[in-house]
């Protein structure tokens, strides 16, 4: 497969939107999928359907296997120590609400602290803020600079002896700032404090190497990255597991129940409570392969391309205002216009077939600093090319037009 | 779908040149409401008279150029009413957002008239439709809730 | 479409298992699904995709309709009153989560009483375990009679002043026990004790009124009903939307954040934090479609045939023994065999292309009391018929050669 | 997949008459194991001698034929033997139940081969090979765990 003719692995691309072929550049919000993970589902459910782990049947085992393998394909893709590290959810979300309860509960006191920064996702913060309510516990937030860059000083400023963990993202997904994790988990390691990265918008992006990493948690969605609706990951190191109680209660999570007391599986058993999203996850294993045939690598470089020339492109243009200049900026660009607002320029954007996003893109915090309550998102996928950046740059001047500016 | 027919001359006016924005003299009932998925803020305030009639009306807000169009329209045309005309305007308006009916209050004038209707065009852009709701939602619970 | 010849609307069945044809008695377990629904599935990534009500282009307002109409059809499915009634979760094991940790939090306390029976499936007990913990709560169990159901007698006889709520399942997935709801919730209204309802094995086969049962809160798993995988709803009535605090937290779910303090939007978004799983809500519309076209008192006719005609010809098989005689029983035969485990009789039976389930089903609490680690079971959905209870008759048969018995 | 590979003849006569049933006396070591999925239960039971053989061996059970046989068989094959040999024979065991290859041990009778061969057929059984080899992993838990 090439980068360059990739599109055509779409088939959302051959939908004609307002009569103009679609420029998704909504991808930071989710992903489209390719032919094969669509027809995974398909094929999955019209040949070998059947819930997993349970029943000893034929499909049962077909299912399971296939279910299984993907968990497999993941450790190797994120590079995990261990299968067990690998925990399927119903998103990013739910992944750090699981980290939230559990950990939290378990090691968040009365006056414990949490430390996050100013950049985050509410997914990175509302659980937390679950937290400081239940706990009595404090939420500090690293400061984010005018590039739209969260420094590992502001970070270090912050820690004391009462820091339980730091929840960080690794992308940002307004001003795009790709966070200094490396320093920022060095220190948390010396100081022994875990560290849980919200990788939702790194893992569609960049390649993962966990054992490198060495973070504690790391949450995904897998359908930012090119896979089915409704399925994420958490990735847990393996100390925690055993630590860790389950998160919700039901079929599959056990060892064994008595009217007086109940005792868990082990993981990753142990926190996938209920019948579990099977053909989410045996599709998602075609994104996999689809990430893995293009190379992440090669992604990366495909994507910085069209980025840094949307980057250029739209700094010659006098009435956009991009918002951030991170030291590494990951696929994301947000922008204003004078006198036009970003809900506005959203409409007009998509009469001419252009799909980018506006609001507070989940970030209230940030934008309140910013001191804008809302902006305009272009945020790109592997799909992406330069020829969408120059429709997104003369839709942008067609803004104009309809506003007479 | 048709953008002209969304970002008409008269709104863009009113989005460029709000009226009636600030808090109006001695205003007696409020109500705030904003679209928590956009940001849109809108803050109405009224003079509310012990005849029931609107003495001033104003508002306050951020947002898109068809809530603030919307939000200046809506205090412009309501100013000096009383609460019962208000209520039809309402139903009125929020009638014609739905289903593109026509507003034909023959109290309103045609250029009035004109100036409300140019909303209309919202009604084929259903993530829109909030944007101009909810100046007229706010002022019905500004109404109904009385600022002690 | 005519129940008769339904098997032919489901791909699957063109499978051989074996070389035989598929005899699929799993659906307790998970349901297989209509061509429709996969089709759905496929169309909509394939021509509509987008995250739901968060962007304002083109395919964002495409998908949040079809998104929220599905919303109105299940509130209209279920004779809901009001669509904010209905919540999607990732499943009944979820929703009763939900309803354990919110409700349980607020209103349960030390020595509290959660009033369950000894039928429940772990999904309906686990939860309700954790409530126990954190709070000092006290679970008491309604015993099950020899026939295989609860008494509304031995529910009465438990409630004290302290049954903070009754949480019960609407069909037994062992003793396919039909529960009397009408009396449990008649008699918990006169004590003001809000009544759960663990639906996951009553939504798929029985005519489902909110109004008319006034239960309180009513969990539902999809795939269970021919609908996707990954896929649950919360039925929670209006009057506890505002009185219980979200489960997750995250983008979507939320109203104004600072970082001081959060506040929430109002229900369903409330309950329905990050990403959700937008195309198995989307497909979701077609397995109700599925079930309005047959007509439920129509599946009910059909089901009930095929088990009466599977309860006659097991009771006439010497070596067969059916556990429970329920008053009323919906679509589940549990049985076992004097000299063969139920593991084997699975694993002999899928030679024959016979998929049933082995084991304790989720339900240990009541195979204790059973006196039976494991039995087997054959469960019941639209597609099977007649003869296929014939072929596992006959199957049943062979257990008893392959174990020269 | 041959239904008549797994219930051969040998396996279906240690289901039905498992060989050392019970706790065995003197018994200084023991573990146990449950699979919560399908309820199959094994308790091993073993007197180890300082000599490190295994004076006694037995198990405690229930579950489907294959868990019985193998528990069965086990203790019925490794009674007796040092504890090198025993570690031999589980390696050689479940490399045979994943890999179908052939368990070759020389101090082995023909008849003790056939007869612990006979649970390779359930390599062709995945859902069933926890059935076949918990007996083993328990065993090894036991050996590592003194029981005081
Ligand atoms: C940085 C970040 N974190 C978390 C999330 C939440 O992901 P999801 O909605 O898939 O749970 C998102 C996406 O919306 C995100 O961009
Ligand atoms: C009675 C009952 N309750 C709850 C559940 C849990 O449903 P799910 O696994 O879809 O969450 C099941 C199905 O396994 C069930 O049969």
């Amino acid at each position: 497969m090439n980068i360059k003719n990739i599109k055509s692995a779409f088939p959302i691309f051959k939908q004609k939107i307002n009569g103009k072929p679609l420029i998704y550049l909504d991808s930071a919000n989710s992903s489209q999928k390719p032919q094969t993970v669509i027809d995974k589902i398909s094929h999955f459910y019209s040949t070998e359907f059947s819930n997993v782990g349970r029943s000893v049947h034929t499909l049962a085992v077909k299912a399971t296997n296939r279910f299984e393998s993907t968990r497999d394909k993941v450790k190797n893709y994120l590079n995990a120590k261990h299968r067990e590290e690998i925990i399927f959810t119903k998103g990013a979300t739910e992944s750090i609400n699981l980290v939230a309860s559990s950990f939290g509960e378990k090691f968040i006191n009365q006056g414990d602290e949490i430390l996050t920064t100013e950049l985050e996702h509410h997914s990175n913060y509302v659980p937390w803020h679950f937290v400081r309510q239940k706990k009595g516990a404090i939420i500090k937030f690293a400061p984010v600079n005018e590039k739209g860059d969260v420094e590992i000083d502001e970070i270090k400023k912050l820690i004391t002896n009462k820091t339980k963990i730091i929840a960080i993202t690794h992308i940002s997904n307004v001003t795009g700032a790709i966070m200094p994790l490396r320093k920022i988990i060095d220190l948390a390691k010396e100081k022994k404090i875990p560290v849980l990265i919200d990788g939702t918008q790194g893992a569609p992006h960049l390649k993962l190497d966990m054992q490198d990493l060495d973070c504690d948690f790391y949450a995904i969605s897998c359908h930012k990255m090119y896979g089915p609706n409704g399925l994420g990951i958490l990735y847990a190191k393996k100390k925690w597991l055993d630590q860790l109680q389950p998160y919700q209660g039901g079929g599959g999570m056990i060892s064994e129940v008595l009217k007086e007391d109940v005792t868990f599986a082990s993981s990753p058993t142990k926190f996938e409570a209920g019948t579990m999203q099977t053909a989410e996850v045996v599709a998602f294993s075609e994104a996999i392969k689809f990430l893995e045939s293009l190379g992440m690598e090669n992604i990366q470089n495909h994507e910085n391309e069209v980025l840094s020339y949307g980057i250029e492109k739209l700094k010659r243009n006098n009435s956009v205002n991009i918002i951030g200049d991170p030291k590494e900026r990951g696929s994301v660009i947000c922008f204003t216009m004078k006198g036009i607002h970003p809900h506005d320029i959203a409409t007009i954007l998509d009469d001419d077939g252009v799909a980018i996003r506006a609001g507070h893109h989940c970030c209230q915090i940030l934008h309140d600093k910013l001191g804008m309550p809302a902006t305009a998102r272009a945020s790109i996928g592997v799909y992406n090319s330069k020829e969408d950046i120059d429709v997104l740059c003369s839709a942008i001047d067609n803004c104009k037009k309809v506003f007479k500016i | 779908m048709d953008l002209k027919e969304l970002y008409q001359e008269i709104i863009l006016d009113h989005a460029k040149n709000p009226r009636n924005h600030g808090k109006c003299n001695g205003f007696n009932h409020d109500a705030k409401a904003h679209n928590p998925l956009c940001g849109d803020k809108v803050h109405i305030y009224l003079n509310l008279g012990k005849d029931k009639n609107i003495k001033d009306l104003s508002f306050e807000g951020e947002g898109c150029a068809i809530s603030l169009a919307s939000a200046s329209i809506l205090t412009d045309t309501l100013k000096g009413k009383d609460l019962s005309f208000t209520k039809k305007l309402t139903d009125d308006f929020l009638n014609m957002i739905k289903t593109k009916s026509k507003i034909t209050l023959n109290s309103l004038s045609e250029d009035q008239i004109t100036t409300i209707s140019s909303l209309s065009g919202v009604q084929e852009f259903p993530m829109r439709i909030k944007c101009a709701t909810m100046a007229w939602h706010t002022l019905q619970s500004a109404i109904n809730k009385k600022n002690i």
